[in-house]
Formats: C-alpha cells, structure tokens, sequence
C-alpha cells in the first residue's frame, strides 16, 4: 500500500490530496500510472491531463521500481512563475 | 568558486516577496551586477498558486547550483509565493550576482527559464468567484550533470 | 504602446538608489514581467562618478524611449548615482516591464549596454588616498532613428 | 568667444570645468577641436586621450557648424555603470 500525493486540477477532482494505492511487489513507476488511471476518482482527469510522477521528489521514468517507504507524487502540467 | 550551499537560497512561502531583501542575499564583494527577475500577476485580479512545497524548493536549489556552476554567478537566489497573489504583486523573484553583466543576465535568464519549466508550482486564474487553472507544460528533465 | 513620457523615468543622483523604487516605477498591469539591473561597486574600496548631468539625463531618457519601442516595453526606468559609491552599492540601476519576460530580459539588457556605452559618466577606483580614472571607450552613437 | 565644459581627468587636468574659447566665425566642431589642441591647460592631456565633441548634448561630427549660444563640452571615454 502506498500513498500517492495529488495536486492542483488532479487534487480538485479527486477531492483529496492524497490517495491510497494497492501494488503487486514489485511495482515499477509504470504499474501505479496505470493503478491510478483506474482509479475512480482519477480516471476521468487522467484521461484528459498527462502526468509525469514524481518519487522522493524527482521525475521519475515509468521503469523505475519502487519501493517501501517511497514518497509518491502525481505531477500535471506545471504554470509556475508568471509572464507566461 | 565552490559551489558551495551559501551561494545559494530558496524560499517557498505564502507571504509578500521582497525584490530588495533578494537581491541584498546575493550581494558578495566581487560581484559588479546583480540582475533580479519579477514575475507578476497581470491582467487578471489575482493568481493562485500551489506548490508540492519540499519539491519546489529542492528542484529551484538544483536548478540555481546549476546556474552558478554553469555561469560562473558569485550568488543566486530564488522565492515563489503561494497562495493568492494580487495584480501587481511578484509571484516569483530570481536575483544573481556575478563580477560581469553578461554572466548576471544569461544566469538569471537560465535559472526562471528553468524554474518555470521544471518547478512543481500550478496556478490559476481568479476573477471574482470563478477560478480556472492555467494549462501549462508537462515539466522538463533536468540536463543529466 | 503610445511612447508617451509617462512610460519612461531617468534620475542623475548624488543619493543612494533604491531597487524597490525603481521596480515600482514600472510596475503596469499589463506587466507580467519586470527585470531589473544593478551595477554594483566590486573589489574595491569605493567609485567615485562624474556626470554631464544634463546630458547624461537625455541621453538616457532616449536610450530608455528607444527600448520601450523596440522591444514592446510596458516603462522603463534607470538611475544612476554620482559622487562616491562604495563597495557592495549600486551605481546604476535599470528596470524594465513588459508582458512576458523574452521582452523584458532583452530591453533591459540593451537599455545597460546603451546607458555605458553613450552616456556622459565618468568614474574613478578610489582606495585610501589615491584614486584612478577608469580608461574606459569614446561613447557611440546611438543608431539613426 | 565660446565656453566649452570639462570633465573627470580632462577639468582635472586643466584645473577648471570650463575654458573659454576665441574662434573666427563660421566655426565648426573641427576647428574648436583644434583650437583646443593648442591650448596650454589642453594640449598635453589631448594629445593622450582621444575626445569626442558634445554641442547642445549631443555628439557632434567635426563638420558640424557651431553657433552662438550653443553648449559646448568635450567628452572623453566615458565609464558610466559598474560591472566592466
């Protein structure tokens, strides 16, 4: 079980900040994208908004394996900053 | 130049930013320019923002270590407010310093060119009651070191 | 974008500058984007400016009015200080704003290099009792309108 | 007779930030430039330090023709700003 934070449009949609997500061991980055574009809160945004995720706070290619303990986060299209 | 971590500083937070306390940071005795960058929220009654805060602030200081490395800046630093941000107040400040102007402008030009691209940070529209979130780009990778 | 004068402020000084200041005197709400620039003393003891105030004040009001216009500026401001400035102080500073930040990075980068290259100022490196004219070029030009 | 400005190492040198200049009229930047070469206060730092002309604040060429009441001041290299 891991927890996977969620932000801006994805949190608005889910109505939660984080969600809770059941992996078969061992699990890549690949196999929670596809967990989470499952999910039923998720599903719908997920089908419109492309994500990258994030892990331990860095971008994360989809073979990367996980493990206990990793801090998982689903990133949307970032508009940081201003003068677009 | 060393690289070292007090060449350094970020700051996420919900307050008001100050463009002179930015750029005193990056105040160093070799250093002959200092240019700051001010993003601000225009033609739009305020902008929201929101941040996966301990990301933000650890891919900004990568993103500035880089700069000073690859530009030879005496200094860097980097604040992004969050929260609501009126018309006309800064929602991010970049500021260097370096011995030269070319370094100083091609440093801080590179860093909220990388800031922007790379930082975990969402914003949206507000007018009145209605919000609608800004539709931006999926991040970049950072150049592997 | 009129060119009107309201879009263009120039001081010549002999009081310290104020970065906050300048930032303020070309915040728009149009602008998303506000650089500033600051020539800062470095590596030694103190400058000591000499100005043609009055010629230095057109020159630099025209160099500022060139810039809004060809780079599509919201204003742009500069200062520049004369008599002794020591270490670690601005000299100069210039800030511009414009609706995205290519614009802004790339006047106020030209509105620098115009204001040293074409403005009448003069400085001298003063360390205790002894103090040197900087050789500096024979001002340009500016480029026919 | 004209007034023409000095600055920085050029009024330290002549030990005042004007000299008043006798010229037959009509007279051009060239000639005062010339004039000037010849002075007692001018002649040694001229001959190191190259000069541009400014007539009524602004760089003038050597033919420009000067008239009464014009500001005259000879500008040599100039340092404004910080940061070489």
């Amino acid at each position: 079980m891991v927890s996977v934070k969620l932000f801006a449009v994805l949190r608005e949609r889910a109505g939660r900040d984080a969600l809770a997500l059941d992996l078969d061991e061992p699990a890549t980055v690949g196999d929670a994208l596809a967990a989470l574009a499952r999910h039923d809160g998720l599903a719908e945004v997920l089908a419109r908004v492309p994500v990258v995720m994030a892990v331990n706070r860095d971008y994360a290619d989809d073979d990367r394996s996980l493990h206990e303990g990793d801090e998982l986060a689903l990133i949307p299209p970032v508009s940081g900053g201003s003068a677009r | 130049m060393s690289g070292g971590s007090s060449q350094v500083h970020v700051r996420v937070t919900d307050e008001p930013l100050s463009l002179e306390a930015l750029s005193r940071a990056v105040g160093r005795p070799g250093a002959g320019a200092i240019v700051c960058f001010e993003g601000t929220t225009r033609d739009v009654e305020r902008l929201e923002y929101e941040a996966y805060g301990e990301m933000a602030r650890e891919r900004i200081a990568a993103i500035l270590h880089s700069c000073v490395e690859r530009h030879g800046l005496e200094a860097a630093a980097a604040e992004h407010r969050v929260g609501g941000v009126p018309l006309g107040e800064a929602s991010v400040i970049v500021a260097v310093s370096a011995a030269h102007r070319a370094e100083a402008f091609a440093g801080a030009r590179e860093a909220i060119d990388a800031i922007k691209a790379q930082a975990p940070i969402w914003k949206r529209e507000v007018e009145g009651a209605s919000g609608e979130w800004v539709v931006g780009s999926l991040p970049t990778r950072p150049e592997p070191a």
